[in-house]
C-alpha cells in the first residue's frame, strides 16, 4: 500500500499538475468545436473550469482504486490516465472508444484503469460506489473507491441512502462533492435546504468532511491525501466538497439564461489552469517559455487524440448485439 | 387555423390552464429559469410567477409524489419529468400511489395530477437516456397515458387532460416537438381519451404506431403507395384507455396489420395491440398480425448502431413484403 | 382558527385520552383474535404499545388539518376519529368499510375526516404529505398536515427528498417519527447511521425537532400542541420524534426471534395506558370504578364494531371495477 | 430423489452457493435476524455470519445499487428485494445500471447480481403490495428473468444462476413456497436458461403459464380431460431468455394456445408470447392464440373481490369452451 505524504510533491509533480489539467481544457475545447460540426452527438457536458478537482484527486489516488463518476467525466476520465485517445474516440462514436462506441460522452468506462463510469441518472451511481467498496471490504483488498458527484445530486434519495450504508456498513468510500452551485439551471440555494456549508451534511450519518478550494489544484491534492489516508486506514467512508464553477453551460444545449454575465465574471480569476500558471510562474518552478512548452505538449496530445478518433472507423454494425449479456 | 410546431401547441394548452384555473401549477426539473429542458415552459416563470411555476431539486420521486398529494388536496398540478427515463425514480410513486389512490380508498381521494415527460430514443443519448417507457405506464390500472403524434392532438388531449380527474401520463417525443401542423381556432376542440384516429385511409394494410412511430408509418404508407399497396395508418393517440375498435374494424376491412412502435419488441405494448387484433379479427385476417419494435439492445452511442434500433419505413416495408408478399 | 393552548387540559378530557387509547388497545386486541379466526387476512400490524402517539397527537389536531400515515394506522384512524365500526368493517374486508373492503388494514382512509391513508409502501407517503401541505399553502388554506412514519422509513430516500422539499418550499407539515426502534426485526442501531438523537437528522434540514416520550399522551399532546403552533405560525415543517415501543410482533406473522424478552419486559411499565391510569387515580381525577366504567365504553365500542363488521355484507361484486378511475 | 418444498429447494441452492463460492453474499431487508421475510434464509446468519449474511436498510435502491457495484467488483451478490413492489424503488439501478452496464462498457464491466423477490396476489394485501412485475422486467434487455413453479425448477434454475455472469431476477411466487417435489439427487443436476418444459403432454390444446399460473394451467388440464380435451402443459421457467421454439411446436401440434398469466391482462408479458405464437404458427391454429390474464384493476382487499381478479382454472375452461367450443 502506497500511502502518499504530501510533502511529497515536487516541482515536476507541480508541471505535471498543470500539464493534466490543460489536457482537459484543450481536449474539451476541441470536443465543443467537433459538436459544432456534428462530430460528437447526443448531450455534451464540459468540465471547463473545475479542472483541478479531478487533476488534484486523481495525484492522490492508486492504481487499484476505484473511481466512479457522474456524466461530466471527460476531465476525472483523462486525469485518471485513460487514454486521450479513446475517450475522444468514444465522443466521436467510434470502434475505437472506451467503450467501442456504445457509451458516449456520458459513458465512459475503463476497467483496466478501475474507472468505472461515466453514469448519466443524476444520483445512480452513488449506492454503486458503495458496492465497489463493500467488494473491496468482502474481498479483503487494499482499495478505497472515489465517487464523484455534483450538488445537484444532494437532493436525490439514493443519495441519502448511499450515505447511510457507507456510514453503517464502514465502506472505504471517498464520496467527492463537486459543487458548481447549479444543477442545470437551479442554483443550489434554490434546491437544497442544508444551508452554505454543503458538506456538513455528512455529518448527520457520521461521516467526517470537509470544504476545499476547488479552484486550487494543490488544496485538492492535499485533502485528497489526507481523506484518503484517513479511508485507508480507518476503511470508513468520507466526503469531500470542493467548491468549483463551470464556466459553460450545463451541456452545449444551455443558452445559459439562468446567470449572470457578473456572476461569470467574478468567478473567471479564479480559473484553476491560470492560477497554477500563476504560481509557477512566481515560485519559479516554471518559466513562461516551458509553460509554453507544456501548453503544446496538451496541444499535441489533444491533436493526435482527436486524428485517431477522426481516422477511426465506426464500430461495425455485425458487432451490434454484442455485450447485451456477458 | 393556425400552424403550430407541437412543442407550441403543448405551451399554449399550458398557458390556456395556468390562465383558466388557478388550481394549476407546473412543477419540475428546470422548468422555470431554466425554461424547462425542452423549452416547453419558456417564459412561464415570468409570466405567471414562483408560486405557480416551481423549479424543483432532482428529487423525482420527492416532487412527483408530492404532486400527487398536492391533486389529493385540490390542486391540478402539472409535474414534468425531465426524461421517461428519470420516471423510474418515481415510478413507485405513479404505480402505487397516484394510480392506486382513488381504487384503494373506496373512491374518497383522487390524483388529478398531469405528468409531462419526454419519450423515445434517436438523439445518440446512449442506453440510459434513450427509453420508451409509456407502453408499460399504460398497463397499469388506474392510470391513463397519452401519446400525441401531432400538434392539434397535443392540444386537444392536453385540454382533455385538464379536465379529467384521474393520473396523467402525458408523453411528448423528444423528436416530435418541432413537428409543424394545423390546430383548429375553435377554443372548444378537443380530442377525447381512447379514440384512435386514421390519419391515412387504405384498403390493403392498417398500419398501426403511436408516437413518433404515426409519422413512420405513414412514411412507410407513401413508399407503399409507390407499390401499389395502400395502406390504412391509425394513430392511437393514447394508450390507455386503448380504442380496439378502431383497430380491428380496419383489419377486418384490410385483412392485414402490423403494429409499429419505438420500444423494445420482446414484450412491447404494441405486441399486446397486435394481440387484441388477432384475437378479435382473427377470421379476417390474411395472415399474422405483425408487431415491429424496436432492437433488443440498450440504446448504442454511435450513429450508425443506433439507427439500426430503431424502426424506420423501411422496416415496414421489408415485413409486409417478407409476409404479405406486398 | 383554533390555536390549542396546553392549559386547556381538562380532567374531563384526560378521562377522554385514556378512553381513546383504551378503545385502540382492545380494538386490536379484538383485531388479533379475528385474525386468527381468518376473518381479518392478509398483514395485520397492532400498534399495541404505542397508542399514547396517535392519541396525544389527534387531541392537538383540528378536523380540517390533514393525517396522513403508514399501514400500521388503526391506532391513528381511531384516534382521528374514524368510526370504529367502518374500520373493523374495513379490516374484515366488508362492504361498510372505510374503503368499502378495497383497502383493508394497511390502508384505512376517510376524506370527511381528512385521513389521507394508511399507506404501505415504506416512505411511500411522506412525499404526498408534502403535496398535502403545498395544496393548503397555494389554496391558502389555514391547514396542516401531520404526516406519521416509523423509524424504519429514516432510510428511505423518499425520507430525505421530502424533508427537503418541505424545508426548500416551506411547508406547513408535522413530520411525527414513531421510534419504535426496529423495522421489522432490524434494529435502528444496525441500520440508522444518524445516532442515537434521531430527531436531530432534522437539523439537516434546517426543520426543527424534538424528541418526547411517546410513552405518555400528555407529553405526546403538549408537544404536539407546541409543535402546531409553531407550524400554523410559521407555516414551516417540524419533526417531532416520539421514543416508543410495540409490545407485539411486526405483524402477525413475525415470530419475534430477533429480539429477548428481556427488553420486551423492560418497557411493559411504561405501558402508555397504565402509566395514564395510574396518573388519573394518583391525581384523583379517576375512582378505579370510573376506569372500569370507561374501560367497559371502550369494550362496548368494540363489541358494537366487531359486530357491525362480522354482520355487514360482502362488497357486491358487480362493483369490483368502480373506482378504478374517478 | 428427495422431496422438499419450493422454500427449502431456494434454500438448498442458496446454501450450495455460500458453501462453495466465498464471493456470495446475501443482503436485504430481514434476510438475517428476521430469517426473511418469507423464512426462505432461516438459520443463514447464524450459520454464515454478520459479513456475509447482511440485514439492509430499508433503502431498496441503495442496496440494490450495492448488490450491483459488489458484482461489478467480483462478488457474487444475492440481493432480496422483499417482495417485487418494492422493486420499484430499485427500479432505476435494476433497469438502468444493472441491465445497462455490461453493454454501456462495451463488454468492460459486468453485474453478475442474483435479485430475489417475491411476487403476486392473493395473499389479501391489496393494490400496493399484491403486483406481478416479472414480465416487466423481462421486456428489459440486458435483464434475465428467471420464474420458478416447482421446487426442481427453483434448485436447477438457482444452480444455473450462480453460474451465470449476467443480473438475473428471481421471481418467487408468493404462494408457492410450500408446494412439494421431487429433486434429483445428482448435485450436477441444473435448469438451463431459455428451455421451456413441458409439464403435461396433450395433443387438443397448448396452456402456456410461468409460476403459478403453471398450476393453474395443470388444474384446468385435470379438468378437460374431463371433456376428453387432452390439453399440453407448458411451463416457460424464464422469461428472458424465453423459448419461443417450444410454444411454436406445441401449438403446430395441437392447433389451439392459451397462455396464462396473473399480472394485469392489459399490456401482459404473455399477451406478447401469444403474439409470437399466432405469428410463428399462423397457418396452423384453428383459432385466436388466447391470453389470459388478471383483471385490471388494483388489487382489492376483500377475499370476495380478490378472487375474482387472478385467473383460475374456470377461466381457461370457460375460455377455450367460448373461443374453441370445447
Ligand atoms: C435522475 C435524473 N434526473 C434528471 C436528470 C437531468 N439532469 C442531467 S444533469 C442535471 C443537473 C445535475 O447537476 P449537478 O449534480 O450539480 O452536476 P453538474 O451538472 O453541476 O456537474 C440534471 C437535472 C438526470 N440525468 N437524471
Ligand atoms: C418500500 C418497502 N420496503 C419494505 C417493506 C416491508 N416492510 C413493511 S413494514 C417494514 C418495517 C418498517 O419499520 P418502521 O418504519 O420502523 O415502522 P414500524 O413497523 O416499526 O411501525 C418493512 C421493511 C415495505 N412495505 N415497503
Ligand atoms: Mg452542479
Ligand atoms: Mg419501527
Amino acid at each position: 500500500m502506497q500511502v502518499l505524504e504530501k510533502t511529497e510533491i515536487q516541482p515536476s509533480e507541480l508541471l505535471n499538475l498543470y500539464r493534466d489539467m490543460k489536457i482537459i481544457r484543450l481536449f474539451e475545447e476541441k470536443c465543443s468545436q467537433l459538436y459544432m460540426q456534428g462530430k460528437i452527438r447526443g448531450f455534451l457536458h464540459l468540465y471547463i473550469g473545475e479542472e483541478a478537482i479531478a487533476v488534484g484527486l486523481a495525484s492522490a489516488l492508486n492504481e487499484d482504486d476505484h473511481i466512479i463518476t457522474h456524466y461530466r467525466d471527460h476531465g476525472h476520465a483523462l486525469a485518471r490516465g485513460l487514454e486521450p485517445r479513446a475517450i475522444m474516440a468514444e465522443l466521436c462514436g467510434k470502434a475505437t472508444g472506451t467503450s467501442f462506441g456504445r457509451g458516449g460522452s456520458m459513458h465512459i468506462f475503463d476497467a483496466s484503469k478501475n474507472f468505472a463510469g461515466g453514469h448519466a441518472i443524476v444520483g445512480g451511481h452513488l449506492p454503486l460506489a458503495a458496492g465497489l467498496a463493500l467488494a473491496a471490504k468482502q474481498l479483503n483488498e487494499d482499495r478505497i473507491v472515489v465517487c464523484f458527484f455534483g450538488d445537484g445530486a444532494l437532493n436525490q434519495g439514493e443519495f441519502h441512502e448511499t450515505m447511510n450504508l457507507a456510514s453503517v456498513w464502514k465502506l472505504p468510500v471517498l464520496f467527492f462533492l463537486e459543487n458548481n452551485f447549479y444543477g442545470m439551471g437551479s442554483h443550489i440555494d434554490r434546491t437544497f435546504a442544508g444551508g452554505s456549508k454543503v458538506h456538513t451534511i455528512a455529518d448527520r450519518y457520521k461521516i467526517p468532511n470537509s470544504r476545499i478550494d476547488g479552484m486550487d489544484v494543490l488544496a485538492v491534492r492535499e485533502a485528497s491525501i489526507d481523506a484518503i489516508a484517513k479511508i485507508r486506514k480507518t476503511s470508513k467512508p468520507y466526503l469531500l466538497e470542493a467548491v468549483t464553477y463551470r464556466f459553460q453551460g450545463h451541456s452545449m444545449a444551455d443558452p445559459v439564461t439562468y446567470r449572470d454575465r457578473d456572476e461569470v465574471d467574478k468567478w473567471r480569476p479564479r480559473d484553476p489552469i491560470a492560477l497554477l500558471k500563476e504560481m509557477l510562474l512566481e515560485a519559479g518552478h516554471a518559466s513562461e517559455k516551458l509553460i509554453g512548452r507544456l501548453d503544446e505538449e496538451a496541444n499535441l496530445t489533444v491533436e493526435d487524440a482527436t486524428q485517431f478518433a477522426e481516422s477511426s472507423p465506426d464500430p461495425d454494425p455485425n458487432d451490434l448485439t454484442k455485450n447485451i449479456y456477458a | 387555423m393556425a400552424e403550430l410546431t407541437l412543442r407550441d401547441a403543448i405551451s399554449l394548452g399550458l398557458r390556456e390552464a395556468m390562465d383558466n384555473d388557478p388550481r394549476v401549477i407546473i412543477m419540475g426539473e428546470d422548468v422555470g429559469a431554466y425554461n424547462g429542458a425542452y423549452v416547453v415552459t419558456k417564459g412561464f416563470l415570468e409570466e405567471y410567477g414562483e408560486s405557480r411555476i416551481i423549479d424543483t431539486p432532482i428529487s423525482e420521486a420527492g416532487f412527483v409524489g408530492a404532486g400527487i398529494g398536492a391533486a389529493m388536496a385540490g390542486l391540478k398540478p402539472v409535474v414534468e419529468i425531465m426524461t421517461i427515463n428519470f420516471s423510474l425514480m418515481a415510478s413507485d410513486q405513479i404505480i402505487n400511489n397516484a394510480a392506486k389512490i382513488h381504487y384503494m380508498s373506496g373512491g374518497q381521494y383522487s390524483a388529478p395530477i398531469i405528468i409531462r415527460t419526454v419519450t423515445g430514443g434517436g438523439a445518440g443519448l446512449a442506453a440510459t437516456h434513450s427509453q420508451s417507457f409509456e407502453g408499460f405506464y399504460a398497463t397499469i390500472p388506474g392510470l391513463k397515458v397519452l401519446t400525441p403524434a401531432f400538434p392539434d392532438d397535443a392540444l386537444g388531449l392536453l385540454r382533455t387532460a385538464f379536465k379529467d380527474n384521474n393520473p396523467i401520463l402525458y408523453c411528448e417525443h423528444a423528436l416530435l416537438y418541432n413537428v409543424r401542423g394545423e390546430i383548429p381556432d375553435d377554443s372548444s376542440f378537443e380530442v377525447p381519451f381512447g379514440k384512435a384516429k386514421t390519419r391515412r385511409n387504405g384498403s390493403d394494410i392498417t398500419l398501426v404506431g403511436y408516437g413518433r412511430s404515426v409519422h413512420t408509418a405513414l412514411l412507410a404508407a407513401e413508399k407503399l403507395q409507390e407499390r401499389n399497396v395502400d395502406a390504412e395508418v391509425i394513430d392511437l393517440r393514447t394508450l390507455r384507455p386503448l380504442d380496439i375498435q378502431t383497430l380491428i374494424e380496419s383489419t377486418q376491412k384490410t385483412h392485414r396489420c402490423v403494429v409499429i412502435e419505438e420500444t423494445w419488441a420482446t414484450g412491447g405494448f404494441g405486441s399486446y395491440v397486435a394481440y387484441e387484433i388477432q384475437k378479435n379479427a382473427f377470421d379476417d385476417l390474411d395472415g399474422p398480425v405483425l408487431h415491429i419494435g424496436g432492437l433488443d439492445v440498450p440504446a448504442p452511442y454511435a450513429r450508425n448502431l443506433e439507427i439500426m434500433t430503431i424502426p424506420n419505413e423501411q422496416w415496414i416495408l421489408d415485413a409486409v413484403e417478407k409476409e404479405f408478399g406486398l
